[in-house]
């Protein structure tokens, strides 16, 4: 196993084994190795499919930057499928199951390859111009087939069974990359009083001093020196370090949102532990020291497998000791990838070649490359890549002043390391809005204009090189600690053997263009080449933005990291324009995909969000209740008894309650308590009713509007004293009357002695409706009268219900004789448990809203939010009378008077009898003139409730009628699907009109 | 998620204590039913939508209650500054020639 | 790490809403017995008697369940002459009592606060999720929620589950 | 300009696509047009598209001051339906649907018009209600929409949750299968390619900054930051920018601008067959033909032109989304970003004449104007040429929110998207 393991090379820990599977076949890497890593050593390079071409793939990069090497991994035995998993950031664990993606029947042999071959075919925007005709086989079968050809990986099919966390974290300084320039800012700022967070995506920190480990720093080896710094680091008291933690988007006022990976790297998951947590960091300065990304070379081919960034090569062999091959050809445009080269070399990887396009190279590189036995081809640029699963050779050539001499010659080798500069990450800074500005000098572009208290350290802001990264950090820290009013005095770093490189930027390499040369990739996953770009160009996209959305380029799940720079050259040349007059794309987080379940958080199943119960709910729950959910509020629906349906259950429901008593929880409704020596002024200017001239203890119906004349809400109101009001509101209401009347309160009327407290949960609230109500309550009333003279309706009273403190409110919701009786919420069920028992003696029921609903329909009460919809006005509904008609002003009066709401054609509140007494109408039902069904029809309203009366013994319904209330008496039609029922208009109050058992 | 300084608590909190309020200094008429319709209805529904300097007001409803005012960017969606109810707009000069600049993205 | 954070349910106590505007303060105070603050997040305790002043012209009023009609009494009394709303909330809301070094830490798995601007002693209206919720600080590393009773098994479980995840050690 | 087909794609193909012509030229701006239209947005380029093809007026620029579909139209969830309430809506967006049915062969350009199927998922009795009137009313206006199970709805969409013991369970679903989703860039190419095909200039990247008007009150033309345009009709197409621009005609309007956010997953093989929507929870979603799960989340409270957004509304987004495809919880969000909507009071957009002579204004669709694009550019360009509204858009006139005749969908309960 692991041919490809370099003794002595690595951080990974080769004491321990770890075994895990790609594809069925059991591979072994050790503790510390990504599969990437794992697969390389065991001389797997062939990892994936492309996007459209299903071209083989291989990694071409050792980190979050990762196009090409995407899997599916799961834990063995528990599922947790996630697709599209890069493989260069998943470190295995025991039991880890991967599985390559877009291929079939195997990732080795794939049909879909088929597409690579027709790829002229699929050249950029090909799908906008084709597949039209003959136009019914866009839904049947081209865009069946382009669907199931699409998309990566297979989204997971089981409930994920796994938690995730999330935390708000306040800090005066966060750091976001831990590579040289991170790492010494940290080290400062641990020595001032701030509060430090250092977070970075990897496993460990170091950045890249992972790689690039061959320094000396103080003196000291430079693994040993960062050992010595993550200790520093861990142990200091105000820093904080986050590992596997990926900075992921920079929000408004310094809020970082950091997504930490906590198990996925573990054989064995904690008791309790999430899987992921979302860090929402909180900070008063912060540091980017996300450093560079190392850009490819745009030539033919350079998509095989085996063809890697050197800085990857690097990677493998420092910080995972694994070579990525035998004999390792090298491109470049920049310095960096000849000490890469030098590392591989001298790990015993054959370095057959460096091909440089640049005509000059240092005298220090040629010379590390002689003593290394290193051919050395300057001004030289390679044509293509040979090898279709594995790179197997380069063709190179001259340079010549741009175009491809004729003199090409082949040199054989396994891999191919690629250079083409390094790109500054500045994707975070990008999210703040902050400027960028292009570097002419480096062909970078820099951070610019700022727009959050942020600093740029290191690599981010083009420089190159450790010492320079140290130095930046350092002085960053400074920066932001200043600004803190903080200092510190920091320790200098002093590198040694530092390879700081130069470089030059290429579009696409002078040997890839022409027509029948191989392709030249730009965007890997999406298997954009560079002619795609060229071609977007040429057909009309002369923005970045378009070239963008047209050939997809940047738009796959590295989002251009690798992509951007060089397609935006090519762009640019092929447009004539200067780089920064085409400029780049928008950065969007987050910055590496990031799952929905860490976003999620806490928010799932129960936790997902709050129900709100009463406290006699319990009762219901024992007394098997079905439930709604009304608002926020899970509220008892019916009570079904043993067979019973939700019809029958309602009947009964219905019926116990006319012929004897029924009990209801009301706690839901909203109420709140209005208070002060003009709290009657200030429910006169809020409802439309008039309230100086209600007496303490008595209550009355209010109705309330929007400013714009339409009804908001509704419900009882008790004068409790003078100065004290006890408003109820809808239970959907409550939160949005309270915040209304607050509103109007504080900024229309503040020098108004009056004040609101919300009591919506300071009570519980069971209303007894039915000729024995007085019956079920008296027994436990000693202290008040509760006789229809003593007590009439409408009135109310402080008194003790049961020994419990009450306010009781006749009133009734069902039109029989009813009390509302509020006490302290805690006694609600206790109270409830005492009534109900009392109650079998008259054969109390216990009725849910749904027969609530019906008995109040049958009395013609409207439901806000069911009679109306925020387009109904008092006069619309039929309640004028609740109008004060002698007030100046209430909210919303103004807007009554406005020509449309006065106008004749306005839909009006009826009552509805069918002619076939047995006909329930569906609730939404629409309304005709009769006879008038032909469709497109012209509806005149609909059915807004409707219910089997038992009262009646026949159907009901209450509707919305354009005109309705000169119906009265006349007949509509309601077509529904194959019948069309008839209905005779009536007035909305269907049982007891007089009101006479209100008064019992 | 913003940072709004609440004068009443005289804090500087998450904006999830808060709720957005509308615009602001658009006083209720003071008899509403004297007014003709098209000024009603300015009442009710024109609003200036700022692209640049916006008076707002808010509510610090998960904290003290109260409706405050301020002023924010609303392209850099960044406060100027927040104030209490019933104070004018101050008069904070924001740089001219904002209209072309604002237009222009 | 070791987690010794404890979550504890309270007893009711008495609770009042009490509202007024700036220049009735001091005779609500003379009627209490207890100078009400007069900054927001302090708190004031006197006979048993608890203000905390949540909004430029709020307080609660914390007491023994038992004090609650002789406040309702001593505040009639000025009512008068410092017109003011006092309204019983006793039953409203619940109580949990957080405690631990890692008190602070758990809280903000869902309140946004920096608890670290909250000195020991004060406390605030705030939002925890999607709950509002009182947030005093009894000592540095023990807080109390007074939550709305319906809310409160949300608020109750939401900690628990950080709770299982402290203690879990990632 | 040539045809788009399999045979010139494979003719270009063979060639190596050496003859491309552009899709529409880098107009110059002229100093003159019979109508300037402010805003290249679907609508916009519509509505150019439409004047010139039914009405003849094709000395017509469209300026726009970014690149062409690059504001809403570009940033927005695609979702297509026209189960609306009302029946002024119903009829508005409905005409949009046959529209778009035959638009890729009307524009010789594949915009993906794709006949999936909406579906709105009802949670508690309220949406059952809610959603059986849209349906009875839908049913009376010609408009399909059914009532599905929770098992139909289902079989429908796979992942979805039915489980009765969710916190919001599924009760049911108002299914339209005419609705869908369509290929949001290709609808502003295709516009663009098909007006430019007939005369119509394209100008982008030059902001409008003021419209002009003569002495008699009407409008003379537009500043823009090339210069001053001369044009005897200027309609405004330009959402997310409209209060601005309008306020220098003097005219204000009852808008304000919100931030709007969507993301996308990473691509995965299909797994979510039509649009999927839950107003109760917030979520909405969708799988583009590429794979990702295009997901559309809330407006933010405050007024912005930032094209930001918080992260509490996406966190709220996914939360919500889990709930409803619970095996979605570990896939990964790719990107997300954000659009601004101008919203009306009534969340129904102003689509007509205004107070100043030949200023057209079409504006505050809010979440939801994507779906309306060939209907509203139809309507708005017979406005223009005839100076009258179309009867389908005689209702959504400004004056409205002064008689007290609002549209109002969302007081209705219908949903926003
Ligand atoms: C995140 C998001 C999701 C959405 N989801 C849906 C959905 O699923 N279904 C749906 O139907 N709708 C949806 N919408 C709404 C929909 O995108 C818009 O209503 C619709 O695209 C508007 O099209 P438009 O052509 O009017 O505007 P836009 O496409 O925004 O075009 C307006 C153009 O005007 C330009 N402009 C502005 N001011 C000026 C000026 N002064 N000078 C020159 N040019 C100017 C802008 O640059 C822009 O290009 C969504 C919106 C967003 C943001
Ligand atoms: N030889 C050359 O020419 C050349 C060119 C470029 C860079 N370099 C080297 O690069 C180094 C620069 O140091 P540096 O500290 O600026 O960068 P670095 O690359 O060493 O460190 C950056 C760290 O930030 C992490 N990171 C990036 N984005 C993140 C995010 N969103 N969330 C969490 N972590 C994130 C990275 O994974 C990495 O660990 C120097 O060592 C220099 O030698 C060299
Ligand atoms: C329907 C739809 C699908 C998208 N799919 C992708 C995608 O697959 N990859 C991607 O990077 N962006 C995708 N985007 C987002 C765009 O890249 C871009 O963010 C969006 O159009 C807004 O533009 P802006 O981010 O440049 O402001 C998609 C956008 C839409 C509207
Ligand atoms: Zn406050």
């Amino acid at each position: 196993m692991n041919n490809w393991r370099v003794k002595g090379k690595g951080r990974i820990n080769t004491n321990k084994t770890v075994s895990f599977t790609f594809d069925g076949t059991a591979y072994k890497g050790y503790e510390g190795d990504t599969v990437a890593s794992a697969l390389l050593a065991n001389g797997v390079h062939l990892m994936g499919r492309s996007f459209k071409y299903h071209r083989p793939r291989g990694p071409v990069t050792a980190g979050s930057e990762e196009p090409n090497a995407l899997i599916g991994t799961s834990r063995a035995g528990q599922g947790q499928f996630e697709p599209n998993t890069k493989a260069t950031t998943q470190e295995i664990y025991q039991g880890l199951i991967t599985t390559s993606q877009n291929k079939w029947p195997s990732l080795n042999f794939d049909i879909g390859e088929i597409n690579d071959r027709l790829y002229r075919l699929f050249a950029a925007g090909f799908y906008y111009k084709t597949f039209m005709w003959p136009k019914s086989f866009w839904d049947k079968l081209y865009e069946p087939v382009i669907r199931a050809t699409a998309g990566l990986g297979k989204a997971p099919s089981h409930d994920d069974p796994d938690t995730y966390a999330s935390r708000y974290l306040h800090t005066d300084l966060l750091i976001v990359g831990a590579g040289p320039a991170g790492l010494a800012a940290a080290l400062t700022a641990m020595k001032s009083g701030a509060d430090v967070v250092l977070v970075d995506e990897n496993p460990e920190l170091g950045g890249s001093l992972l790689f690039e480990n061959a320094t000396t720093l103080n003196d000291q080896a430079c693994d040993e020196w960062l050992a010595k710094a993550v200790a520093e680091l861990a142990a200091a008291p105000n820093v904080r370090v986050l590992t596997r933690a990926t900075a992921i988007g920079y929000y408004h006022e310094n809020m970082v949102g950091v997504a930490e990976k906590l198990t996925d790297h573990l054989t064995r998951v904690p008791d309790g532990a999430p899987r992921e947590r979302m860090w929402r960091i909180r900070a008063k300065e912060v540091i980017l020291a996300q450093g560079a990304i190392e850009r490819p070379l745009v030539f033919g081919n350079n998509d095989r497998p085996g063809v890697l960034m050197a800085s990857a090569a690097q990677t493998y062999l420092n910080r995972f000791g694994v070579k990525v091959g035998d004999c390792a050809a090298v491109v470049t445009t920049h310095d960096s990838a000849w000490f890469a080269a030098f590392d591989l070399a001298d790990a015993g990887v054959k370095i057959p070649v460096i091909v440089d396009l640049r005509q000059d190279a240092s005298q220090d590189l040629q010379r590390g490359a002689a003593e290394r036995g290193i051919a050395v081809r300057l001004g030289h640029t390679v044509a293509t890549v040979k090898g279709r699963k594995r790179a197997s050779g380069i063709t190179i050539c001259e340079v010549n002043a741009g175009s491809q001499s004729d003199a090409v010659s082949s040199i054989a080798c396994d891999t191919v390391l690629m250079s083409g500069g390094w790109t500054p990450s500045l994707h975070l800074f990008s999210h703040t809005k902050g400027s960028l500005i292009w570097d002419e000098e480096n062909e970078v572009f820099l951070p610019g204009e700022k727009t959050e208290r942020c600093h740029i350290a290191g690599a981010g802001r083009g420089l190159w090189g450790q010492q320079q990264a140290f130095d930046d950090g350092k002085h960053a820290a400074l920066e932001a600690l200043s600004a803190l009013g903080q200092s510190a005095t920091p320790n200098a770093v002093n590198v040694r053997g530092d390879r700081t490189g130069t470089g030059v930027v290429m579009e696409e390499l002078p040997g890839a263009g022409g027509g029948s040369a191989p392709r030249a990739f730009v965007d890997f996953q999406n298997d954009v080449c560079a002619k795609d770009i060229r071609l977007a160009v040429r057909e009309g996209m002369r923005s970045i933005e378009h070239v963008k959305r047209f050939t997809t380029t940047g738009m796959a799940t590295d989002q251009g990291k690798l992509s951007n720079m060089n397609g935006l050259k090519i762009a640019a040349k092929q447009l004539e324009c200067p780089v920064p007059a085409v400029g780049l794309t928008t950065f969007r987080p987050p910055y590496t995909p990031t799952t929905f379940g860490s976003f999620a958080g806490y928010h799932k199943g129960e936790l997902f969000e709050v129900t709100r119960k009463t406290n006699i709910d319990s009762w219901a729950e024992e007394n098997a209740a079905v439930f709604e959910s009304v608002s926020l509020w899970r509220r008892a629906r019916y009570f079904p008894k043993v067979g019973e349906d939700m019809d029958a259950a309602v009947l009964r429901e219905c019926r116990q309650t006319r012929a004897s008593v029924g009990m209801f929880d009301a706690s839901t409704l909203g109420k709140i308590e209005v208070v002060g020596p003009d709290a009657a002024e200030f429910m006169n200017r809020i409802y439309t009713n008039p309230w100086s001239k209600l007496a303490p203890g008595r209550c009355r119906y209010g109705l309330m509007l929007g400013e714009d004349g339409f009804i908001r809400d509704d419900g009882v109101i008790g004068r409790i004293s003078q100065d004290r009001f006890h408003v109820t509101t809808t239970t959907g209401g409550a939160a949005r009357v309270l915040t209304m009347m607050e509103h109007f309160l504080q900024t229309e009327w503040p020098e108004l002695d009056v004040w609101l407290t919300s009591t919506t949960e300071q009570w519980s609230t069971i209303a007894l409706n039915g000729p024995n109500a007085r019956k079920v309550l008296e027994p436990f009333v000693t202290d008040a009268d509760l006789s229809a003279e003593a007590f009439p309706h409408m009135a109310l009273k402080e008194c003790l219900v049961a020994g419990f403190e009450a306010r009781v409110f006749r009133v009734s919701f069902t039109g029989e004789l009813g009390f509302e009786v509020n006490v302290p919420a805690e006694h609600g069920r206790a109270l409830w448990e005492l009534l109900h028992e009392e109650g079998q003696k008259h054969g109390l029921c216990v009725y849910g809203t749904e027969a609530m609903h019906v008995m109040r329909a049958e009395k013609g009460y409207i439901i806000v939010g069911q009679e109306t919809d925020g387009t109904v006005t008092p006069a619309d509904a039929g309640l004028t009378w609740a109008i004060g008609k002698k007030k100046p002003d209430f909210v919303g009066k103004r807007s009554l008077s406005r020509p449309d709401m006065l106008q004749a054609d306005r839909k009006q509140l009826i009552g509805l009898l069918t002619e076939d007494p047995n006909t329930v109408l569906e609730e939404g039902a629409q309304i005709v003139e009769v006879g008038d069904t032909a469709i497109p029809a012209k509806m005149l309203g609909h059915v807004t409730s409707s219910y089997w009366s038992s009262a009646l013994n026949r159907s009901i319904a209450l509707a919305l009628v354009e005109g309705g209330h000169h119906r009265d008496g006349g007949a509509v039609d309601i077509p529904m699907p194959g019948k069309t029922h008839r209905a005779n208009v009536t007035g909305t109050v269907f049982y007891d009109p007089e009101g006479e058992r209100l008064n019992m | 998620m913003l940072l709004i300084r609440c004068p009443y608590c005289a804090e500087t909190l998450p904006e999830l204590e808060f709720e957005y309020s509308g615009e602001a200094h658009i006083a209720r008429p003071q008899n509403p039913s004297d007014e003709p319709d098209d000024q009603w209805k300015d009442y009710l529904f024109i609003r200036s939508n700022v692209r640049g300097e916006h008076a707002e007001q808010w509510r610090h409803t998960h904290g003290c209650g109260r409706y405050f005012n301020a002023l924010r960017n609303t392209v850099s969606d960044k406060f100027i500054t927040t104030y209490p109810m019933g104070e004018t707009r101050p008069d904070i000069n924001c740089a001219g020639e904002e209209k072309n600049e604002q237009l222009a993205r | 790490m070791n987690n010794n954070t404890s979550l504890e349910s309270l007893p009711a106590t008495g609770r009042f809403s009490l509202r007024c505007k700036e220049q009735n303060i001091a005779v609500l105070s003379r009627a209490l017995g207890l100078a009400l603050p007069t900054k927001i997040s302090l708190q004031v305790a006197a006979n048993g008697r608890t203000a905390l002043m949540l909004g430029p012209d709020e307080w609660v009023l914390s007491c023994e369940c038992d004090d609650r009609p002789a406040i309702k009494e001593a505040l009639a009394k000025v009512c008068e002459s410092a017109p003011h709303s006092l309204t019983d909330i006793s039953s409203r809301e619940r109580s949990i009592r957080v405690k631990g070094r890692e008190a602070a830490a758990l809280l903000n798995t869902s309140c946004p606060r920096n608890l670290a601007e909250l000195p020991s002693g004060r406390g605030v209206r705030t939002i925890f999720d999607s709950v509002q919720v009182i947030l005093t600080r009894e000592e540095t590393d023990q807080y109390r929620l007074d939550i709305w009773c319906s809310f409160f098994p949300h608020v109750h479980a939401l900690l628990s589950a950080a709770n299982a995840e402290f203690k879990s050690g990632v | 300009m040539s045809r788009f087909s399999a045979l010139s794609l494979l003719r270009g193909a063979i060639s190596g696509h050496k003859n491309v012509e552009p899709q529409w030229p880098n107009s110059e701006l002229k100093s003159e047009y019979d109508v300037v239209i402010i805003g290249a947005g679907g609508h916009g380029l519509g509505a150019a598209y439409y004047l010139a093809k039914e009405h003849g007026v094709t000395n017509t620029a469209v300026i726009d001051k970014g690149w062409l579909g690059g504001g809403n139209t570009g940033r927005n969830t695609t979702i297509i339906r026209s189960n609306y309430l009302y029946d002024e809506s119903a009829r508005l967006y409905d005409h949009a649907v046959d529209l778009w049915d035959g638009l890729s062969q009307e524009l010789n350009y594949n915009v993906m018009f794709s006949q999936r199927g909406v579906m709105m998922l009802a949670h508690n009795v309220h949406d059952v209600q809610s959603f059986k009137r849209h349906i009875h009313s839908n049913r009376l206006n010609g408009v399909d929409n059914v009532w599905l199970s929770p098992e139909q709805a289902k079989a429908k969409c796979p992942p979805l949750n039915i489980s009765s013991t969710a916190r919001y369970p599924v009760m049911g679903a108002a299914f339209q299968q005419r609705a869908g989703t369509a290929r949001h860039d290709a609808v502003a190419w295709g516009y663009a390619r098909a007006a430019a095909a007939r005369g119509v200039d394209i100008v982008q990247n030059c902001p409008v900054v003021r419209i002009s008007r003569g002495a008699d009150g009407a409008v003379n033309g537009v500043e823009t930051a090339r210069g001053f345009v001369k044009a005897k009709k200027v309609a405004v197409s330009a959402a997310g920018g409209t209060s601005v621009i309008m306020d220098t005609a003097g005219v204000r309007l009852p808008l304000e601008s919100y931030p709007l956010q969507a993301l996308v997953s990473e691509p995965v093989k299909p797994v979510c067959p039509g649009v999927v929507m839950s107003n109760t929870v917030h979520a909405y979603i969708s799988q583009s033909d590429k794979g990702e799960l295009v997901i559309g989340s809330g407006t933010d409270q405050y007024v912005s032109y930032s094209q930001r957004g918080g992260l509490p509304l996406i966190e709220h987004t996914l939360a919500a989304i889990c709930e409803v495809f619970p095996s979605f919880r570990r896939m990964r969000m790719l990107r997300k970003w954000g659009g601004v909507v101008d919203v009306t009071p009534d969340r129904s957009p102003i689509l007509g004449k205004t107070p100043v002579g030949g200023l057209y204004l079409n504006c505050g669709w809010g979440t939801g104007g994507f779906k309306a694009t060939p209907g509203s550019a139809h309507v708005f360009a017979h406005t223009i040429a005839k100076d009258e509204p179309h009867p389908i858009n005689a209702p959504f006139t400004l004056s409205r929110f002064e008689t007290g005749r609002l549209i109002d969908e969302a007081a209705a309960a219908a949903v926003a998207h």
